[in-house]
């Protein structure tokens, strides 16, 4: 039998104002088990908890129920008042009554009616708890950071210079991400390439850090601290230890119509390429879709001229298997694709482009070598549009776009309409905007000085439609500050794209089983709390794979990523969640239902031998639980017909204990 | 008030991710719903066993509503699926036995759905209100 | 036209099916709006006016007879507010009161010429009369 | 009614044993009466000569009896199934209850097994003998004489809504193969649907408030070989031995199809051996058949290793709300 | 094949020749367009008000009649297949709709059963542009058509669902079937005025004349369109560019034209 001690907080007046916390704890007082029952203001100040610890050791309590706050808020907090004292933390439970009682009911009779139910139903609960004790795992002390933008980079370097190993994957043959295509950065306008770069470099030389560049996460198995990866090393048919990147092979390959994906399809690229000058790793990679070798077996220019002989025909996708303590997930962000938005004619006209698309025009290594041009026809444009919040804040009812605000097009309009202005003083540019939103340091001054220094003209009121017209795009938009409708005979419209997160996301986001929103973004521990960590033990969150960040942003998330994957790799070992399944073998049927249940693969099957009667050996195959693994969901224990399986914690008797309380 | 108002005896079963949180949510923005609804917190919908239902209806429940995280987001990954095939076999099940099938309900409710919750279980209640005492299931010695 | 304008705004959006304060106030549909220079009111104002109550201003203006039904400002609307259906819905207001139909039938014989198709004749009954 | 003759399965069964094959044999075994026939294990030749039997009162599945029988087992046990229990076998396996390599399957024609109870019904009481015909049985009774009854009219209800004569799993056939059936078993379950929700309840009050907890279904059943039953054990929270009131007899019958939902063949054992004659069979057939309405069809048994309905899911399915509306306007 | 057809009052009267041709063609391509008999004008216009009953419910004996003989409903018309098509999905989703258009039912109710098609999607989605090619003789041999959609066919997108509301391409693709060359024509899915150039001549020449204007300057021989208004409008704008209906030039196509 328990010897149970009962405390119910009054939470300033936040519960006692509508809970009469006294007849509680004395009605409370006469249920199975209590031994001692009192109440006080504040049960989770330093006097509350000592309250407790002093009648634990007083009442030789071994159960203790107090009547307080959510969980979520304060069990962990009670957990440690109950262990200081030398009882075990899980022999605690917590009755709500403050968010599902005094809140939310005005009436103090119905509230301290339902928080006796609700106190009664955590006390039959605890006289069924047993001491549970959380296994311990060892941690192998390197990370992985999924993706090699400006986020994972960061999160690599401050990991790697911590003393961890760490690996990068990157999909593409180089990293640097979003971040290496764009020209200038606000609102500082120092060049992207000029502070990017020394960091990929940084990356390459640090003795920490392998690259997995042109790679991809295949599969991942394991738990915190101890995940197994499968990456698949894609094919590039050159062996990246040969090359030197000297770039010779992608002067000579004779296929030159190859859309170039770094300058967006604006210009060409052969089929064996560097992606850009300052490539990290600077390897040449094939483009199996393009080379004429890989098609038909006709050609072989690069091998020819490859004087490093790192051309490499027959190479094949490789799968890679490496142990990691902490995931990092950086795989950032993509803009929205402009198809559903032709009122624009983003297909109808070269002349409207996507802001990233103008990043790269006015980029000195882009396709017009930073000249501002017309893509239809290599002239100058002197009337500029700039369109914003194309694709984002768009209602769920208006079936395109997306709900939230992409974050960053303000600002990086804002540097657009600036640049252009500054660089080429015979245009008008033009920013149609909903609201700019400018909350950053120095932000709202940048944006005031494009409009005041650099007589960008903003005009409150969106663009209903452009038409191009001869070699015109007309602009129809509203100015809801004039209350007009104007027309604007416009050279180039950009469009400020709304962003999304990039689309393999979704399918690491299954292997890694880490939740996400339903705009695909990597859902955050805690909104405010543990932002940089996914409810996944051991995943941690890195730039715009969680939500629109600018980079200033994304480096200190990634930042703040590293030093909790650092915390966790400075472990040597750690400590599991208790509540986890267990199978009683006695009972097990061997059936497998179970484990076809579980999420996470922590369950297994022996074969174990039973005393029989007659002194008789039994074989039977039996349903074991991995509690390292186990993340403690019970599926199993329903699809278990037998009951063997069960969950500690959150047992079928606690569970039908507490309903038998409640249905009293 | 009336001496012999009926108040109906509700279990929710709420996973503590999403639908717990929901509660706590619709608790701190002050929404109130009846108190004839008492909440057990359980990891997962999907540790719901279809026991735990019949078990409440037995001890004089005249309601029980399944909270779990929606589709997609289970913080299992896929514990909820489990519990809608689970709970729309059970469902049919008391239907065709006969049991007003609106004794027994499944709501997605996010931790960010308080206001979600709440309205749920003012209507689960309602309904239940409406449904009048659970004469069907209800085992009669089992009450003190 | 004495009529409990606060009731007008209540019906105004029951009709019309719309919840005006889901605007965000972008003025995508002025923008693409093909009659804005006709009109008086433009659509962002007509959904502005009816999510604060100023009915009276709306219907005696000629606006309501400009709108083309085109659906433009439904389809771009990024928070899918769908104005043209709060201006006709404003309509319906003014035309179904008794003796106020916009078109008069003995006005008709003057507008019809040899190749107006029958499709604009009833169109145009259907918009401006009860 | 049966074409295979007990001499032929016999003689089989002699072979086996002779040429080391199999070492022991399941089948049935003579009682009583004609009909009183029981399942069960023979080692002995002779034993098998005298007593065993294969006739219309052979309708028990004998699946479930290898997991008892395979345990301790040293040679393989012959075994003669007819097709409805090779879908239980094959249940069983997919569930690792037995070893494969332990049994030795002679798959047997079905013509459909007679129901005692119906034949008692009709001739009375006194029955001294009963023979089989082509197409029915004829029945010498105490005091009614001879009575010639028609196979439609004796048939069990499960074998009037016979699933399929296809053996799923065997390692030799008697015979020719029969092939899956066209049938109306889920025509009862519709028709309980159609009625009222208070017709339903008073239907179901009526037949479950006779039930006496004999366990008999559970017994039978070859879905239910749980090591320890739920009702059986006291760490469950559902433990009684008996209904003692008005809804423990209901909660038994629905956790219990409950539990085998997704994995009952229905065999239409419960309600063969149900002595209270409840028709169990309808709330595993509502399971099935709500089964393969919202999850597409699905015969439990039919491959070893298939994925079980209530152990798998897709992202698009039907919600529980509504699948208890779905009948409504 | 059979299909309900649906005509409407203008088509046989002002706009004969995209009925006949219509029916021409769709002859030629195997389909027969089984007329309702007693079919009654659509109402020109789709009234949005979810008030308006009786002025619905032309359209949903229509809807009834083709769910009755469990073909789709088609019509030529760009006011009609809009007035069709948005009052059956009003009956599918808005159920008091549905309830009080049902009151007046007398013989039996409607729940939304029929498919509204028009047209270039039984074109397009049944026939297949390949049959179509199939069929032509004259081909247009890079004629320049500038495909004028308005407004009626393409929205409210959310229920008209017949093709990207903001750069169609269901007409460009059968012009390019027929051998023709479809221009970049933003103005496809401006308005042409409308219904008020019954009182308005003036404003809707204006709205009119842009969009022939736009046709001009990017170079097209001739506007193709479904609607017998648009045509009007764009007729009376003072331009001179030909505007035909889309079963004219198809008629041509085949060589079925008089």
């Amino acid at each position: 039998m328990q010897r149970i001690g009962v405390f119910v907080c009054w939470c300033g007046s936040n519960i006692a104002a509508t809970v009469d916390v006294e007849a509680v704890s004395q009605a409370l007082a006469k249920e199975p088990g209590v031994v001692h029952s009192a109440n006080y203001q504040y049960m989770c100040s330093q006097a509350g908890q000592d309250l407790i610890r002093a009648a634990i050791k007083e009442h030789k309590l071994t159960g203790i129920v107090v009547c307080s706050c959510s969980p979520r808020m304060h069990e962990m907090t009670f957990r440690k008042t109950a262990e200081s004292a030398g009882i075990n933390p899980y022999m605690v439970e917590i009755a709500n009554i403050r968010e599902q009682c005094s809140w939310i009911h005005k009436d103090i009779l119905t509230g301290t009616e339902k928080a006796i139910v609700l106190g009664r139903t955590a006390i039959a609960k605890v006289n069924l708890n047993a001491p549970l004790t959380a296994g311990e795992s060892p941690v192998t002390k390197r990370a992985l950071v999924i993706g090699g933008g400006i986020a994972g980079i960061q999160t690599a370097l401050d990991i790697a210079d911590a003393g961890f190993e760490v690996d990068i994957v990157e999909k593409n043959p180089t990293i640097g991400g979003k971040m290496a295509q764009l020209d200038k950065t606000f609102p500082t306008l120092d060049c992207a390439a000029c502070i990017l770069t020394p960091k990929m470099v940084d990356v390459a030389q640090h003795e920490k850090i392998r690259i997995f560049s042109y790679s991809e996460v295949a599969a991942v198995k394991g738990f915190v601290g101890n995940f197994d990866v499968t990456i698949k090393k894609k094919a590039r048919y050159v062996r990246e230890d040969v090359c030197t990147g000297c770039g010779l092979c992608t002067e000579k390959c004779p296929v030159k119509k190859v859309p170039n994906e770094f300058n967006l399809g604006m210009d060409t690229r052969r089929a064996i390429y560097i992606p850009f000058a300052q490539a990290v790793p600077k390897v040449a990679t094939i483009d199996a879709d393009y080379c004429n070798m890989l098609k038909n077996g006709k050609c072989g220019v690069c091998s020819k001229v490859c004087t490093a002989k790192a051309i490499d025909y027959e190479q094949k996708d490789t799968l890679i298997e490496e142990k990691y303590g902490a995931i990092v997930v950086a795989t950032g962000f993509n803009p929205i694709s402009m198809e559903k938005f032709d009122e624009y004619a983003y297909s109808q006209s070269k002349d409207v482009v996507t802001s990233l698309e103008f990043e790269r025009i006015m980029n000195a290594a882009g396709p017009t070598q930073g000249k501002l041009v017309r893509p239809s026809d290599g002239k100058h444009p002197h009337t500029l549009v700039f369109v914003q919040c194309v694709g984002s804040r768009c209602a769920n009812c208006a079936e395109k776009g997306k709900e939230y605000c992409s974050k960053i097009c303000c600002m990086y309009t804002a540097k657009h309409a600036m640049l252009t202005r500054d660089k080429y003083p015979d245009t008008d540019v033009y920013v149609f905007y909903i609201d700019v939103r400018t909350p950053g340091k120095n932000f709202d001054e940048f944006y005031r000085r494009a409009a005041e220094e650099y007589g960008v003209h903003y005009v409150k009121g969106m663009v209903g439609k452009v038409m191009p017209e001869g070699d015109k795009l007309m602009v129809r938009a509203s100015d809801l500050i004039a209350n007009k409708q104007i027309n604007i005979a416009a050279d180039m419209v950009i469009l400020a794209a709304a962003i999304e997160p990039d689309k393999s996301a979704r399918s690491i986001a299954t292997m890694l089983t880490a939740s996400m929103d339903t705009n695909d973004f990597f859902t955050e521990a805690h909104p405010k709390l543990r932002p940089v960590e996914s409810p996944t033990a051991g995943i941690f969150l890195s730039g715009a794979c969680q939500g629109p960040k600018d980079i200033p942003e994304t480096v200190a998330q990634a930042g703040a990523a590293a030093a909790k994957v650092i915390g966790l790799l400075a472990k040597d070992k750690l400590k599991g969640n208790p509540c986890v399944a267990s199978s009683n073998e006695l009972m097990c049927n061997g059936c497998s239902s179970c484990e076809r249940v579980c999420p996470y693969g922590a369950i297994s099957y022996v074969d174990k031998e039973f005393r029989g009667p007659n002194r008789t050996v039994l074989v039977r195959r039996v349903a074991q639980v991995n509690p390292a693994v186990c993340q403690g969901c019970g599926a199993c224990t329903v699809a278990c017909p037998s009951g063997a399986m069960d969950l500690k914690g959150f047992a079928t008797k606690q569970i039908m204990a507490e309903v038998d309380a409640i249905c009293k | 008030m009336q001496v012999n108002e009926f108040k109906p005896k509700i279990v929710a079963f709420c996973c503590n991710w999403c639908s717990y949180a929901g509660a706590d949510l619709a608790g701190s923005n002050r929404l109130s719903y009846p108190a004839d609804v008492k909440i057990i917190r359980v990891p997962c919908s999907c540790r719901v066993n279809p026991m735990f239902i019949l078990r409440a209806f037995q001890r004089g429940a005249d309601g029980v509503i399944i909270c779990g995280c929606h589709p997609g987001d289970c913080h299992y990954t896929s514990g909820n699926y489990y519990t809608r095939r689970r709970m729309a076999l059970l469902f049919s099940m008391l239907d065709y036995l006969g049991i007003e099938k609106d004794r027994m309900r499944l709501e997605w409710v996010s931790a960010a759905e308080g206001a979600k919750f709440a309205t749920t279980m003012n209507e689960f209640t309602e309904k239940i209100i409406s449904l009048g005492e659970n004469k069907r299931l209800e085992d009669l010695r089992c009450k003190k | 036209m004495e009529k409990n304008l606060n009731n007008a705004r209540e019906e105004i959006i029951r009709r019309s099916g719309v919840n005006p304060s889901k605007c965000m106030k972008c003025g995508k549909c002025s923008g693409t709006c093909p009659a804005y220079d006709e009109m008086e009111y433009h659509p962002h104002q007509f959904v502005y006016m009816v999510e604060t109550g100023d009915i009276e201003p709306l219907l005696k203006s000629q606006s309501i007879y400009r709108c083309l039904s085109c659906f433009a400002c439904v389809d771009r609307c990024p928070r899918g507010v769908e104005p043209a259906k709060i201006v006709e819905a404003v309509r319906l207001e003014v035309i179904r009161q008794q003796g106020a139909n916009h078109l008069k039938a003995e006005g008709v014989a003057e507008n019809l010429d040899e190749e107006i198709p029958q499709q604009a004749i009833v169109t145009a009954f259907r918009k401006y009369t009860k | 009614m049966q074409k295979i003759t007990r001499e032929i399965l016999i003689d089989k069964a002699a072979f086996l044993l002779s040429t080391g094959v199999v070492g022991s044999v399941f089948g049935w075994r003579a009682g009583e009466f004609d009909y009183d026939v029981t399942p069960a294990l023979f080692t002995d030749k002779t034993d098998l000569k005298n007593n065993f039997v294969f006739g219309d009162f052979c309708g028990a599945n004998v699946s479930k009896y290898l997991i008892k029988a395979t345990k301790n087992a040293e040679e393989k046990i012959l075994v003669f199934l007819k097709p409805c229990d090779t879908y239980s076998f094959n249940q069983l396996l997919t569930e690792h209850r037995f070893n494969r390599e332990k049994v030795y399957v002679v798959g047997i024609p079905c013509e459909g097994m007679a129901d005692v109870r119906k034949i008692k019904e009709k001739a009375g009481e006194g029955i001294l003998k009963i023979s089989s015909t082509e197409d029915g049985v004829i029945v010498d009774t105490l005091y009614n004489g001879t009575i010639s009854l028609k196979k439609e009219d004796i048939l069990l209800e499960r074998c009037k809504n016979c699933k399929s004569k296809k053996h799923v799993a065997y390692d030799e056939l008697i015979g020719e193969d029969g092939t899956v059936l066209e049938n109306d078993r889920f025509d009862e379950v519709a028709a309980l649907e159609a009625m009222s929700p208070e017709e339903r309840f008073n239907f179901w009050q009526n037949e479950l408030s006779r039930c006496i907890r004999c366990n008999a279904c559970r017994d039978v059943c070859p879905a239910c070989t749980c090591e320890k039953c739920v009702f059986d054990n006291p760490e469950s929270g559902v433990e009684n031995k008996a209904a003692y009131n008005s809804f423990e007899e209901k909660m038994f019958h629905i956790i219990r199809a409950f539990h085998v939902a997704g994995r009952c063949t229905d065999c239409g054992e419960c309600s063969r051996v149900c002595p209270q004659h409840i028709p169990l069979h309808l709330l595993n057939r509502k399971f099935i058949k709500d089964i393969n309405q919202f999850y597409g069809e699905y015969q439990a048994g039919e491959e070893v290793g298939s994925r079980a309905p209530l152990v798998n899911y897709t992202k698009e399915d039907i919600e529980p709300n509504d699948a208890v509306n779905k009948g409504d306007k | 094949m059979k299909v309900t057809y649906f005509p409407g009052c203008t088509l046989k009267n002002k706009a004969k020749q995209l009925d006949i041709y219509g029916h021409k063609c769709a002859k030629a391509l195997g389909v027969e367009l089984e007329e309702i008999e007693k079919w009654q004008c659509c109402g020109g216009a789709f009234t949005t008000s979810s008030d308006e009953i009786a002025t619905k419910l032309s359209s949903v004996r229509a809807l009834k009649e083709a769910e009755s003989k469990n073909q789709p409903l088609v019509s030529l018309c760009s006011a009609c297949h809009n007035v069709l098509k948005q009052t059956n999905h009003a009956i599918q989703t808005n159920e008091t709709f549905r309830a009080r258009v049902n009151n007046y039912m007398a013989d039996g109710e409607y729940n939304g059963g029929a498919k509204v098609m028009h047209y270039l999607e039984l074109l397009r989605d049944v026939i297949g542009y390949d049959a179509v090619k199939e069929k032509v003789v004259n081909a247009l041999n890079g004629k320049k058509v500038a495909c004028y959609y308005g407004c009626l066919l393409l929205r409210p997108s959310k229920v008209m669902q017949m093709d990207d509301p903001e750069n169609p391409q269901i007409m460009e693709n059968l012009v390019r079937a027929l051998g023709g060359e479809p221009i970049l024509f933003p103005y496809k899915n401006e308005c042409c005025g409308a219904y008020v150039s019954f009182e308005n001549k003036d404003y809707t020449a204006v709205k009119s004349g842009k969009i022939c204007n736009n046709a001009t300057l990017n170079g097209a021989d001739i506007i193709l369109t479904a609607c017998p208004l648009c045509k009007y409008n764009l007729e009376k704008c003072g331009s001179d560019i030909p505007v035909v209906y889309f079963t004219e030039l198809l008629a041509e196509a085949f060589g079925i034209k008089e």
